[in-house]
This record gives structure tokens, C-alpha cells and sequence, in this order.
């Protein structure tokens, strides 16, 4: 019987191939960090807004929410959260909202999710709040479909 | 140089040929030729072409079961970019 | 056992069990506060037994791997390890980074400090100094394989796994690239997570199974290592461009929603492949392994990672599908069942086979490891399908009709009641397994005898 | 394999199964690629024509004419290796990936035509489609290349015959994805 498949050739095949697939995503990749880094929203990532980016994940607020719905699925989704609370045009009341809302948890309501109590100073909370509106800025293809998250 | 294959000229020339003709088609389209039939005959050359590298320069010819079903997938792909072109 | 090197499997597998039992029993935890909110809400909340969960996981099955790589590498390149104080070494940084990554998430110590606090990156939460440390420790790792692998026989399954060892290593250096905007962030943390379980762990998975079948069906070494490489290669030419499936939503490019949906689609087919390649091997094979539990193991791992990685991760993986399941429960259904099959499968099929090696008993009492194949993979199983369940209902209510999360959440929870049994059965499968492998069963049997007394 | 598939269909495949195997993936993937670009096009056909006529149809026909040319040489470089003249075999091999870096430069001035018209792959959901498959098959040809220069050198009849598959995998791509990403008006 001939031999339909040698091993070295099988060999050749998958190192040679994952080479290819390998140079073709790290220029794909390249591309991409050359479009988020020109994108409008670069522009307007100021220090608060990684301040609060930091403070998003000191707390693990990731492993409850979703953020562009990526994380854990227990508690709603937070890129579009501003939007939601129709502040998203006014930092100032994004503020006023984001610390009323994390100063009344935990609200330990029986049979009621409970976000834990978060001790943020105003101004840890005033960068969060501009992270998160910041985070609604992204162009990120009409994702998610409405307010809901 | 040695003997160059009369089979593999035979299927260049066909590659050449066809690939000509469609393009002569495709030029045509904005001069009376109708385009949907355009479209159509693009398409069953470019499946034509298809077999022709598959059977000639894929050897396929010596295993007539695989070109025919190559054939046969090639042509059902066709027909649904025919039908999507057409809707 | 043939080398006496591959006792440092033993050590490895030892922690990788105690981390699965953390792991499942954290993660039944976590199910009961869904149908149980209140609970421990203020000492221990979500977000930190979530945490416990997806890290404890991540190390046990790598530790596993590991466990692996030192069982079977001696046999295949016919050489002593290395260096086993390195091996014993190694293990002792990984338990002492994993304890003070526990300790860290559970008491919340040394908050927001750039070294030693919970950096906060999903699954990648770790303080920066246990990242350094698990760097450490895969440093130590390579290097005294690969030493043994280079001064022994090269195998093709050697090379895919080691290839596979060093990719999870190298990749692992992203989690310190933390840039401030976060679609760059989200766009490289990918690096790590799928280029992980949707790359090289696939050929940790591969080269591991094929070793497995290699000894277990006693088909030739030739035509199981040709297998191989169409497998790993299959795998990674559809999995690496299938990263494009992250990258719908998150700032990226809009081509990767077609790049994405076309290379990930794909990716059932190398699971498909390895399925194909067990049973096959398994019917041309001519020995009859007394390990029935093993291959038991081996087949579901294939059969499982198939439905879980490659149906389950279709089905939600199109863009215009995953426009309307992105972050819903049908996540959660897939990330369980892909997980199970592919990883958790793979580590128990090898702790199976190598424990009674190890421990110098077989053959041995199988019928409770076999009971614990079904008890957990039925639960997860079912666990699965409630979550698809819960994630159709939430798509609809949620992403289609615009209803609140929450009021969503509340109309879901006939499904988490069902996942949190499904989750009882699993916990108790997983303790049973570790019993069935850890307990010497004395069992007197005479040379020959044609089954155990089990059976 | 071998031992599995004895005696089954795939002993009559020519060359090696795993070239088939990656074949069938190719045109699996710019298949799937070509039956969304035209499903896409349903929701604005006007707009897909419009950017059509911006592509450069004499140079397509003229790489079409290339690629099926560089595929002959390659053909005939494995019969020629096959027949024991080496010396011609790798001749034609140069040949033949020569003809592939005319193939990228006609498609290099294309692409540089478009983006001297301000044209780029978000300019519309047509030159997405495009770039991405076009782009796709040209890094296939680089690919082709680069295989066809190295087994001109290590000139072993089966490295040729791997080469030479992937090569006309390459011209079976371009005869298919040319008339529907640049004819179908």
C-alpha cells in the first residue's frame, strides 16, 4: 500500500502552517493596536479615567459584572451603565449617581443579590465614574444590542 | 530542456482560455451583454477552471471518484453564489 | 514504572486533586448564593469565591499538565528527569504562590499596593509577586524537562507537548502588560486566555492523549504520532485566527467579526478529530489494558471536549449570533462544558492512568473511579444544559425584549436551582474520584486472574 | 493514518492526505469567506457595484493569466523532477515562484492605487471583503513563494509535490474568489 501520509512531511506541514497562521495574526494584531491607538477615544484617556480603571480592578468588580460582556454574569453589564442611568453626557451626575448607588449597598434585601460595600473615597469614585463613561465612548459595533446590557 | 507535458500545456491553454473569456464577458456587461447571464456564464467557467486545475495540475484525473466529488462541491458553491448573485 | 524519576508526578498530582477540591467546592458555593443571595454576602462575597473558582482551576489543571509532563517524559525520551530537586523546588514555589494568592483574595490584604495586592484582571488576579513567581517556577519547569527531553529521545509527542508547555509560559508573560485603555487591555489579556485553551493547551491535550492511546491500545507509535500532527495543526491553524471571536465588541477592528466567525467555526473540527482519532484507535487496538477506567477517561475526554469545546462553542461563536449571547449564561454553559471535557477530563484520564503506577497497585479497584466518571460528567452535563437553558431565556428577555438584568435574573432561577444539583453531583463525583485514586485499596489478587473482584 | 484508512478512498488521493486535509480547509474558509461577501452584498448592491467599479479588472485578468502560468511550471516541475532532470525542475520552480512576486507586484500596485484614492478596508463593507480576501490569498502567494525558492533548493520529489499541491491550491483559490469579487458587477 503507498503511503498517504509521511511524518515528516505531517511535521513540515503543521510547523510551516502555524508559522504562517502565527505571522498572519501578529500582523492583523499590529493593525489593530495601530486602530484603537488612532481612534477618538485614545485621545480622550486622561489619568482619571486609568485611575479608575485601577479601581475597577482592585475592587474584582470583574468577577461579578460584565464589562463589554466579558466577566462574570452575576450582576449587569457596566459599559453602557451611564447610558442606562442617562448621565452619560454629564460626569458631574454620573458621579452624583455611581456614589449614591455604591454608598446604599449593600442593601441586604432577603433573596436580593447584594453588591458588597465598597469604601471609595470621592475621588476614587469620580475616576471610576469617568472610566465607565469613558468605557461607553468605545466604538465597540453597536454592542449591546439596548440598554439592558 | 526535456519534454515538456502536452497534458499540462493542454490544461494552461484551457486555464488561459477561459479566464480570457470571462473576463471579455464581464467587459461586456455594460455593452448589451445581459447581466445576469453574465454572472451565470462567469460563473459555470470559473467552475470549469476549477476542474481543470483540480483534474490537471491536482492530478485528480488518476482518482476519478475524489474529482467528481470535488466537482460537485465546487458546483454547489457555485450555484449558491449564483443564487445569491440572482436574488 | 520504568523510571524513578516519574514519582514526582505523584507529588504533583497530589496537589492538583487538593486544588480540585477547592475548585468544585467553591464553585458549588458560588451556585448556591445564585439561588441563595444573602449568603456570606458580607464576609465572603461573589466576586471572591468566583475568584477562588477560575484561579484554583487554572492552577490545577496546569499543575496537572506538569504532574503529566514528569510522568511521561522519562518513558517517552528514556532518560531520568533532570533535575528532581528542581521538580520538587518548582512545585514548592507554585503552592506557596497559590496559598498567598488565596490568602490575598480571602482577606483582601495589602488592597490596591502594585506588588503584593489582587490585581483584579479576570483569571488573572494574582499579585504581581505570585505572577513572578509562577514565572519562576515555569522557568525552573522548562528548563529541567526540556534538559531531559534534549538529552534523551525525541518524540513527536515530547515536542508537540513541550511546544504546547512553552507556549503557556511565554504567553503567560501578557498578564504584566496591563495598558490604561481598555480595548488594548482586553485586546492582549485574549493572548492569554485563548491563545491558551484554544491553542496550546490543545496540544498539551493532543500530545497527552496520544500518549494515553499509544499505551492503552497498543496501536503503533507511527501512525498515533501522524495522527497527532494533523490534530495539533488542524487545531492551531483554526484556533489562532479564531481569536478573532473576542474581538467582536471590544474596539477592535470590525474585519475580526469575519475573521473570527469563518477560523473559529472551524475549530470543531480538530475536536471532532480528536474524538475521531480516539475511538478509531481504540478499535484498531489489540490490547486489552486492564485500565478500563483510564480509557474510560481518555474517550469521554474526547467525546466531552468535542460537545463542550467545539458544538457548544459553535453554536454561540457566528457574530450575528454571539451579537445577541455575548455574556449571557450560554457562556457560562460553554466555558463548563469545554472545560470539563477538554482539561478536567484530560488531567483525571492521566491521573488515572498513572496513580495505580505510581502507587504500585494495579490493577485496582476501578468501579468507583468509573462511578465517578458518570456521576460528574452527568452532572456537568446537566449543569450544561440548564445553563444553555437560563442563557436562551436571558438572550431573549434580555438582549432582545430590553427586560432589566435583574428582573431577567429573577425569572432564571428555576435553572440555577437545577445547575446548583447539577453542581452537588459534581462535587461529590470529584471526591469520590480523589478517593478511588488517592486510598490504596488492598485487594489480593491472583497473578492472571481475568478481573478484578470489583468487577 | 496509513494503517487506519487501509484500503478506504483516501489511498487514491495523489500526494500527501495532510496537503488534502489543508486543501479542503482552504477552500472551506474562502468559500465561507465568498458566500458571506455575497450574502452581505444583498443589503446594498448598489453600494457593492459602486465600489466595484473602483477595482482594477485588467490587472485581475492579467494576474489570472500569471498564477495559471506559475502553476504549469510548478506541474511541470514535479514531472520533470519525477523524470530525473533536476536541473530544469528547479529552473522551472524559480520560474514559477518568480511568477508569484509578479503576481504580488501587479496586486501591490493595486492595493497602492486604492489607498492613493483615500480607499481603505473601512471605506465599505466591499473593501473589507476585499482586503481581507484578497489579502488573505496574498499572503498565500508570499507563502508560495518562499515554499517554492526552498524546494528549489531541497529538491526531494516529495517536498516538490507538497509544494507544488499548495501551489495550485493557491491558483484553484484565485480562479474561484477572482470572478466573484471582481466580475460579478
Amino acid at each position: 500500500m503507498r503511503e498517504v501520509m509521511t511524518k515528516s512531511m505531517a511535521r513540515n506541514i503543521f510547523y510551516g502552517g502555524s508559522l504562517f497562521f502565527i505571522i498572519i495574526f501578529l500582523g492583523l494584531s499590529a493593525h489593530s493596536v495601530g486602530y484603537i491607538t488612532s481612534q477618538p477615544t485614545h485621545q480622550t484617556l486622561d489619568a482619571s479615567v486609568v485611575a479608575g480603571k485601577r479601581v475597577w480592578e482592585e475592587n474584582a468588580c470583574i468577577n461579578c459584572h460584565t464589562i463589554m460582556g466579558e466577566g462574570a454574569y452575576y450582576a449587569p453589564e457596566v459599559a453602557n451603565v451611564m447610558k442606562r442611568w442617562g448621565v452619560d453626557d454629564d460626569p458631574e451626575a454620573a458621579f452624583e449617581a455611581l456614589k449614591g448607588w455604591i454608598e446604599s449597598q449593600p442593601t441586604g434585601i432577603e433573596g436580593r443579590r447584594q453588591m458588597p460595600r465598597f469604601d471609595l473615597t470621592d475621588e476614587q469614585i469620580r475616576d471610576l465614574a469617568n472610566f465607565l463613561l469613558w468605557t461607553g465612548t468605545v466604538d465597540t459595533q453597536n454592542w449591546p444590542p439596548n440598554d439592558a446590557g | 530542456m526535456p519534454a515538456l507535458s502536452n497534458r499540462l500545456i493542454a490544461a494552461w491553454a484551457w486555464l488561459a482560455g477561459l479566464g480570457g473569456l470571462a473576463a471579455l464577458i464581464a467587459a461586456g456587461v455594460g455593452q448589451g451583454v445581459p447581466r445576469r447571464a453574465a454572472g451565470a456564464a462567469i460563473l459555470v467557467l470559473a467552475v470549469l477552471k476549477a476542474r481543470v486545475i483540480l483534474a490537471r495540475y491536482l492530478d485528480l484525473d488518476r482518482a476519478r471518484a475524489w474529482l467528481s466529488g470535488f466537482g460537485w462541491a465546487v458546483t454547489l458553491w457555485a450555484a449558491l453564489v449564483l443564487g445569491l448573485y440572482l436574488v | 514504572m520504568k523510571y524513578e524519576t516519574q514519582k514526582i508526578a505523584l507529588a504533583y498530582f497530589a496537589v492538583a486533586m487538593a486544588l480540585f477540591a477547592i475548585q468544585v467546592s467553591a464553585g458549588l458555593l458560588a451556585g448556591w448564593v445564585y439561588v441563595s443571595p444573602n449568603t456570606l454576602s458580607e464576609l465572603l462575597p461573589f466576586n471572591i469565591i468566583r475568584m477562588l473558582h477560575s484561579n484554583s482551576l487554572v492552577v490545577w489543571l496546569i499543575t496537572g499538565f506538569m504532574g503529566a509532563a514528569y510522568f511521561l517524559i522519562p518513558e517517552e525520551s528514556e532518560r531520568e528527569i533532570h533535575s528532581p530537586t528542581l521538580a520538587y523546588l518548582q512545585l514548592l514555589i507554585l503552592v506557596v504562590g497559590t496559598l498567598g494568592a488565596v490568602v490575598t483574595y480571602v482577606f483582601d490584604l495589602f488592597h490596591g499596593h502594585w506588588l503584593l495586592g489582587m490585581e483584579g484582571r479576570e483569571f488573572i488576579e494574582q499579585p504581581v509577586w505570585v505572577k513572578v513567581g509562577i514565572v519562576v517556577a515555569a522557568l525552573i519547569f522548562l528548563y529541567n524537562v526540556t534538559m531531559t527531553v534534549l538529552a534523551g529521545k525525541k518524540t513527536a509527542i515530547t515536542n508537540i507537548l513541550l511546544l504546547g508547555l512553552w507556549g503557556l509560559a511565554l504567553l503567560f508573560l501578557f498578564s504584566f502588560y496591563n495598558p490604561g485603555n481598555l480595548s488594548l487591555d482586553k485586546q492582549f489579556w485574549w493572548y492569554i486566555v485563548h491563545l491558551w485553551v484554544e491553542g496550546v493547551w490543545e496540544l498539551i491535550m493532543a500530545s497527552i492523549l496520544a500518549y494515553l492511546m499509544l499505551k492503552l491500545t497498543g496501536v503503533d507509535r507511527e501512525v498515533v504520532e501522524k495522527w497527532l500532527y494533523v490534530i495539533v495543526a488542524l487545531a492551531l491553524f483554526s484556533g489562532i485566527l479564531g481569536t478573532g471571536h473576542h474581538y467582536y465588541w471590544i474596539g477592535t477592528p470590525g474585519y475580526w467579526q469575519w475573521i473570527g466567525s469563518i477560523f473559529s467555526s472551524l475549530e470543531v473540527v480538530p475536536f471532532f478529530a480528536m474524538m475521531a482519532f480516539a475511538f478509531v484507535m481504540v478499535w484498531k487496538g489489540r490490547r486489552d489494558h486492564p485500565n478500563k477506567a483510564a480509557l474510560l477517561w481518555s474517550l469521554g475526554c474526547a467525546t466531552l471536549a468535542f460537545f463542550g469545546a467545539g458544538v457548544w462553542g459553535f453554536l454561540h461563536t457566528l457574530h450575528g449570533v454571539n451579537y445577541y449571547t455575548h455574556g449571557t449564561q450560554i457562556t457560562a454553559a460553554h466555558g463548563h462544558l469545554a472545560f470539563y471535557g477538554a482539561y478536567v477530563s484530560l488531567n483525571l484520564a492521566i491521573f488515572t492512568y498513572a496513580m495505580p503506577i505510581l502507587l504500585n497497585r494495579d490493577p485496582y479497584n476501578q468501579v468507583l473511579n468509573m462511578g465517578s466518571f458518570w456521576l460528574m460528567s452527568g452532572g456537568v452535563v446537566f449543569m450544561t444544559f440548564a445553563l444553555t437553558f437560563a442563557g436562551t431565556v436571558q438572550t431573549h428577555l434580555q438582549r432582545v425584549l430590553g427586560e432589566n438584568f435583574m428582573d431577567v435574573q429573577d425569572q432564571l432561577a428555576i435553572f440555577y436551582w437545577m445547575r446548583f444539583g447539577a453542581g452537588i453531583a459534581v462535587v461529590l463525583g470529584a471526591l469520590l474520584f480523589i478517593y478511588a485514586v488517592a486510598v490504596p485499596r488492598k485487594e489480593i489478587i491472583e497473578p492472571g486472574a481475568a478481573e478484578t473482584p470489583a468487577e | 493514518m496509513s494503517d487506519a484508512a487501509s484500503g478506504s478512498a483516501l489511498d487514491d488521493l495523489p500526494g500527501e492526505l495532510l496537503m488534502w486535509v489543508l486543501i479542503v480547509s482552504e477552500l472551506l474558509v474562502f468559500g465561507a469567506g465568498l458566500v458571506a461577501f455575497m450574502a452581505v452584498r444583498l443589503t446594498d448592491p448598489a453600494g457593492f457595484a459602486a465600489a466595484q467599479d473602483h477595482l482594477f479588472r485588467a490587472g485581475a485578468a492579467l494576474n489570472t493569466m500569471v498564477l495559471v502560468s506559475s502553476g504549469f511550471l510548478a506541474a511541470q516541475a514535479l514531472r520533470w523532477r519525477e523524470a530525473g532532470a533536476r536541473g530544469a525542475a528547479r529552473w522551472a520552480l524559480v520560474a514559477a515562484a518568480a511568477l508569484g512576486v509578479v503576481f504580488l507586484i501587479i496586486k501591490g500596485a493595486e492595493y497602492a492605487a486604492k489607498s492613493a484614492d483615500g480607499i481603505g478596508w473601512d471605506t465599505h463593507a466591499f473593501f473589507t471583503f476585499y482586503y481581507l480576501l484578497t489579502g488573505f490569498h496574498a499572503a498565500h502567494v508570499v507563502a508560495g513563494v518562499v515554499l517554492l525558492m526552498l524546494v528549489a533548493w531541497r529538491d526531494a520529489v516529495a517536498n516538490i509535490q507538497a509544494v507544488a499541491m499548495f501551489w495550485h491550491m493557491v491558483d484553484l483559490v484565485w480562479v474561484l474568489l477572482y470572478p466573484v469579487i471582481y466580475l460579478l458587477a
